[in-house]
């Protein structure tokens, strides 16, 4: 039997907030939220044996929220990284890498993702790919190639819409949500090369909250365990980035091997 | 000095009778010929352009998300101008009294308000437990009152409503303040010689006649506000600009929601401006009369922009 | 509310108005310097006086527009501004002040009609909100007062629409709508056309005629000399010389009344 | 009629020696106390809470990301409020113009640009190139002349730039025709009558008239643009607020470096405060000599507030 | 560019403002009605008249302010808003109408002074910026002028620190400022105490007496009198009466000249 908080076991519920990040979480047609994040945050709360309530809240106070108590889960595939780690604690539950997205005339051109120093990238920032540009940026210089130039757009449609008209030769991209993008635009845009530098991703929790960690952290397992979880990975298409144990990240040093 | 008789009438009249030929302004046409042209060009290429997917945005101008966005603009801008204007109109007579217990807490709530972008106040009264963990009320002797857990009060739409009334209160301060100091003095005291009430004074006499000052740019303000609403998204509340993107996140049709968002904008504008134009007849009605010296700058733009004014023949 | 301090003050109660040693200044310039007055009930006192002299601030303190800095200024025998209470004199709120004032017309040169408001409007304003009367009774009152100062067919007009003269005459009708005690003038028609100066001027007489109390200052030395009961000099914030107008302005006594009355004769 | 002759000045004088009891405003001063407590409150719960992580703020004040936006958000303004003003001031006089030919035009300008989102805008030209791929010069006779790729010409600074500029015009065009309007005719008749020039008439005595009833509303639209301009994010030219939000979008410290940028913005809007404080008494100068009848308003002010007045015993 | 039409005309050369049949309509109100006068160089016309007659209308036809609707007017044997060529009238460009217009000096009732200019900037505004003057020579000219209308020492003062007259006498002085052939006044007395009349009336004497030639709107009888070479009555938009101003007002012909000046007098 998993351990209940305190704020789940009294309402019956489980409290999660999400922000629009297709394919993890969106909004249809008929304005309902759907995908990935969504549909494994159903699976848990039934796991839970309690009724899933979804708040939507942009990026900007995501944080600011949890510091306030005013959400307890940020239910999210957020890069785990050593700066953030400084600010809140994670349940990682998935391994994301970064994978270069550009017009289908440059497929072979940047096959390899060295071809990309010297020119002009786009990323959406705080995503993993903003990292992951920097991280490539010093492979340029490891090479003894030019930097390329970071343009960072505040949401993925700016990304995609640089590299359409021609303002950016490519955008880096979660290798996760890349592949559904990639499909959306309607053959615009492809990806090229292979998946590169991987970490995990997952959850955003207050520093600290311990009991919501290791709720999330045994809900997912017991998806894993009883086979949920790898159905809709599959469904998405991204059985690839899964992983076999929840981890629950609060210290940086948990990073480092 | 002698003045010299005048010639008969008839005489004079008959020697005058010239055609008069008007001054030609070729560039003008000119330039309005290219200005026809090149809206026409536009027009042809908006019109035809397929990456504008004009059937795409006719099949979302009615979408439900649309609509209920475009609800919830509307009606958050008529609450936060609402209460904008009355705190504005408080901070402004402060702002105006020679008391400075007064005056200076006033520019200081213009300095902050104004000062400061909206998304950051509307992220902080978002998370006001963030400061303050409850809102209690401790009374002397009676203990407290209640206390009641601050998110609880909170509530997004909450938080935006007070977020940015506040802030557009700073802007409304600035706008009546100038309003007020534009009504002749002559007036406020006429009233008080009759023995109006400061309070009656102030509503019967100053506002009418300031309304003329301050409803030009409280349309700017209003129809800026109808725009800044969009950052109530931030915390979670959709409104019409929101839910387009929200749209177009998942089915990149970018450009047509645009499209459907500028619609509906343009219509709301619209309607604003001509309710604007009927509140500034209303507040000058009294000049609709008789007014032997019409518009003096009516008058200014007819010389300047040197149209001919003939009614006759010389 | 009102209390009278005739006795008091050893004043006839027949004084509407009664200044004795009324000092005012704006920061280091005095402007009234000790002025002197007493204004009998029904009766029409003039004042005359070069630009400056401070006829308009005396007028402005008359209704407590301004503060007087010491002296006794008493209008029907009371304070306007303050109550007379254990030999202090202590200040009255905005709302009571106005109450008082209520009771003291003024008629400005501007005219300072309400321009958003038609002429029937500014007259009932102030009777319905500050009075308090029913808006048929106030309705009845001003239309008769129109016709009193011949404008009974412009009550729809709006103040822009009318001549200055016929303005002058609608801004009388106002401050009488409140069914004052006394009418301050200032300076009634100087700024209007020599033609329209003789409407105006007759309205005042007939309300001359009829008992009102009235303080005008006004450079209409025919009027001075036909209708008030007495003349006041003021130069340099002080009452040069006062008495009878056709006296006075006969015979002057001092040497700068006679260099005025020169001028504007 | 008999005047009464009065008694002995020093007797009169005398007999009204009375103290002068001011009045007592008891509320105002509890109202003062309150909201200086309820500040004091505030400022200690503010400094005092580890939310808001101050030693952050601190290290990201001088951060060179966060002052190159704010040279962006400075920069641009400045130059889209200089573009704004000469298309605004462009726009009003036609719409002044009694010609239909010119007001027309003028007043669909300010409807399309006051009516549409400036993001829409922002969008629509810099992707000019989805409507014109090419930017063309073809003269009759001499055929093409020159032809320039659209996405060459339109950086996104350039894009950000018209497209500001040309929103922001549409605001301040309502704003001057506001101003113009507020001339006194007589001073153009003046004017004309001494020969001037209508663009003589215009540069010397009407703007400079026109300027006591535009500076202030102009105030509150420079300031809007200065946030209005973190809009241009969407292109990748990086503003301070975006910086600030590019920033805490990697490391999570959004509240600390919401301060930051609320910090700067306030030293801007501060300093543009005290700009346009000057403006305004530069714009009024001839107001600052002898007055007769001082500030009307500020005796409204006086009245309203209750302020006493009293400067001596009566 | 000027040319003259005095011998086409049948005008004597010394005429500086030539009206025949003068007709001007508001939309449907016709306002002008058929004016005639003639003022020769260096001669002062006193126009008079009731309020809505028309004369100010006149005086804004003469500097072209408003565009006649028939009719011939002359100033100084040419016509201020056109050209006639080919016995056609072209109409003019704003800049050459304001060229000529700046030879036509105007007073108006209300001043209309600068606000943001101090009295000197006032005066050398125009004649800098319009004749092209230097500085120097211009503030020489303006403070001369100045001394003339005895203001020198308020040159740097700006015009709502001086009282109405002084500020009458300043836009007098900016008039002259351009060297005008002929100065038009509108009233320019009405709006001043009566104290402050002296002072600008006994300006405008002098400039008479210097040979300036002027057409002066006024209700002061006795400048007229004293001052004017012809007297106009105007009535209901046309010249009810005209001739030397001694004998109209001794024995004015029409009933409405001897009606009017019966209220005015
Ligand atoms: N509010 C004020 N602040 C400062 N000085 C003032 C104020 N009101 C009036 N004065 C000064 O007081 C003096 C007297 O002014 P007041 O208006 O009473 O004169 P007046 O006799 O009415 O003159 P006029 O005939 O020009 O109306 C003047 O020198 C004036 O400048
Ligand atoms: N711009 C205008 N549009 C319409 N009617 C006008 C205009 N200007 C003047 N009028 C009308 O023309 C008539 C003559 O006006 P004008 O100002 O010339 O009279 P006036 O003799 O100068 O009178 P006053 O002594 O009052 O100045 C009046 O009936 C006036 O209402
Ligand atoms: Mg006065
Ligand atoms: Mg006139």
């Amino acid at each position: 039997e998993i351990a209940l908080p305190s704020y789940v076991k009294d309402s019956g519920k489980l409290p999660i907030a999400t922000t629009i990040y297709a394919p993890f979480s969106y909004i249809d047609e008929s304005g309902k939220q759907v995908g990935l994040s969504v549909e494994l945050a159903q699976a848990a709360a039934k796991v839970l044996g309690v009724e899933l309530t979804i708040d939507q809240v942009p990026f900007t106070s995501l944080i600011p929220s949890l510091s306030a108590d005013r959400i307890k889960i940020a239910w999210l595939n957020a890069s785990v990284t050593e700066e953030r780690l400084k600010q809140a604690d994670f349940v990682a539950w998935m391994e994301d890498g970064t994978i270069v997205s550009t017009l289908p005339e440059n497929k072979d051109k940047y096959a390899k993702r060295t071809a990309l120093c010297g020119g002009t990238v786009a990323v959406q920032s705080g995503t993993a790919a903003d990292f992951s540009a920097d991280q490539l940026n010093k492979e340029c210089k490891t090479a003894g190639l030019q930097e390329f130039k970071k343009d960072i757009y505040p949401s993925q449609q700016d990304t995609v819409q640089a590299v359409i008209t021609g303002r950016a030769d490519a955008y880096l991209d979660d290798s996760t949500s890349a592949g559904y993008y990639s499909q959306v635009s309607k053959g615009k845009l492809v990806l090229t090369g292979e998946v590169f530098h991987k970490k995990p991703i997952g959850h955003i929790i207050k520093k600290g909250d311990a009991e919501t960690a290791s709720m999330l952290a045994d809900a997912i397992q017991k998806l894993i365990d009883d086979g949920t979880y790898k159905t809709i990975l599959d469904n998405y298409g991204m059985s690839s980035s899964a992983i076999a144990k929840p981890i629950v990240y609060t210290n940086v040093s948990q990073l480092k091997d | 000095m002698n003045v010299l008789p005048l010639k008969d009438d008839s005489v004079a009249a008959k020697r005058a009778q010239f055609t008069v030929v008007p001054l030609r302004h070729p560039w003008r046409w000119a330039a309005a010929a290219i200005v026809a042209i090149l809206l026409l060009l536009l027009l042809q290429a908006v019109v035809s352009n397929p990456n504008l997917q004009w059937p795409v945005v006719a099949s979302y101008i009615l979408n439900p998300i649309i609509l209920r966005g475009l609800w919830v603009t509307v009606g958050l801008t008529l609450v936060i101008m609402f209460f904008a204007s009355v705190i504005g109109m408080i901070v402004a007579l402060m702002m105006l009294s020679p008391s400075k217990m007064l005056s200076l807490p006033a520019a200081g709530f213009i300095w902050w308000f104004r000062g400061t972008p909206a998304l950051v106040q509307l992220i902080l009264w978002y998370n006001l437990s963030l400061i303050f963990k409850d809102i209690t009320l401790w009374l002397p002797g009676l203990g407290t009152v209640f206390s009641v857990p601050t998110n609880t009060v909170m509530t997004p739409l909450v938080a935006a409503v007070v977020a940015l009334s506040l802030h557009e209160a700073g802007y409304m301060a600035e706008i009546i303040r100038n309003g007020l100091k534009s009504v002749n003095r002559g007036q406020t005291e006429a009233a008080l010689c009759l023995g109006m009430k400061p309070s009656l004074l102030l509503r019967r006499i100053v506002i009418p006649q300031a309304m003329r000052v301050i409803i030009p740019p409280t349309g700017n303000e209003t129809i800026n506000l109808l725009k800044t609403t969009s950052l109530v998204s931030i915390i979670a509340v959709g409104d019409l600009l929101y839910s387009a993107q929200a749209i177009y996140a998942r089915t990149f049709e970018t450009i047509p929601l645009l499209l459907v968002a500028t619609f509906w904008y343009l219509v709301v504008v619209s309607i604003m401006t001509v309710g604007q134009g009927y509140l500034e007849r209303h507040y000058s009605r009294d000049e609709a009369g008789h007014d032997p010296a019409p518009g003096g700058f009516s008058r200014l733009g007819s010389i300047l922009m040197m149209r001919e004014k003939w009614r006759g023949a010389q | 509310m009102k209390t009278n301090h005739f006795e008091r003050f050893a004043i006839s109660p027949s004084v509407m108005i009664h200044a004795s040693d009324v000092r005012k200044s704006y920061g280091s310039l005095e402007v009234l310097k000790g002025v002197n007055i007493s204004v009998p009930n029904g009766s029409v006192a003039c004042i005359i006086g070069p630009s400056g002299s401070g006829k308009s601030t005396f007028l402005r303190c008359i209704n407590h527009l301004e503060e007087i800095n010491s002296g006794l200024l008493l209008v029907d025998g009371d304070f306007v501004g303050y109550r007379l209470k254990d030999d202090k004199l202590h200040e009255l709120r905005a709302s009571q002040i106005c109450a008082r004032r209520a009771e003291i017309g003024m008629v400005f040169q501007h005219f300072n009609l309400f321009p958003h408001m038609t002429v029937l409007e500014n007259l009932i304003e102030a009777p319905i909100k500050v009075r308090g009367e029913h808006r048929a009774e106030a309705r009845l009152h001003a239309l008769e007062l129109l016709r009193r100062v011949g404008l009974a067919e412009k009550a729809t007009a709006f103040p822009r629409q009318l001549s200055g003269g016929q303005q002058q005459r609608v801004a009388i009708a106002r401050a009488l709508a409140m069914r004052p005690k006394v009418l301050l003038f200032d300076e009634p028609t100087s700024a209007l056309d020599p033609e329209l100066v003789g409407e105006v001027l007759s309205v005042m007489k007939d309300l001359a005629r009829d008992g009102m109390t009235m303080v005008v200052v006004t450079h209409e030395i025919g009027f001075a000399r036909e209708v008030a009961d007495q003349l006041i000099f003021m130069d340099g914030g002080t009452v040069m010389e006062q008495g009878d107008p056709r006296e006075m302005i006969a015979n002057p006594q001092s040497p700068r009344t006679r260099e005025f009355l020169a001028k504007v004769l």
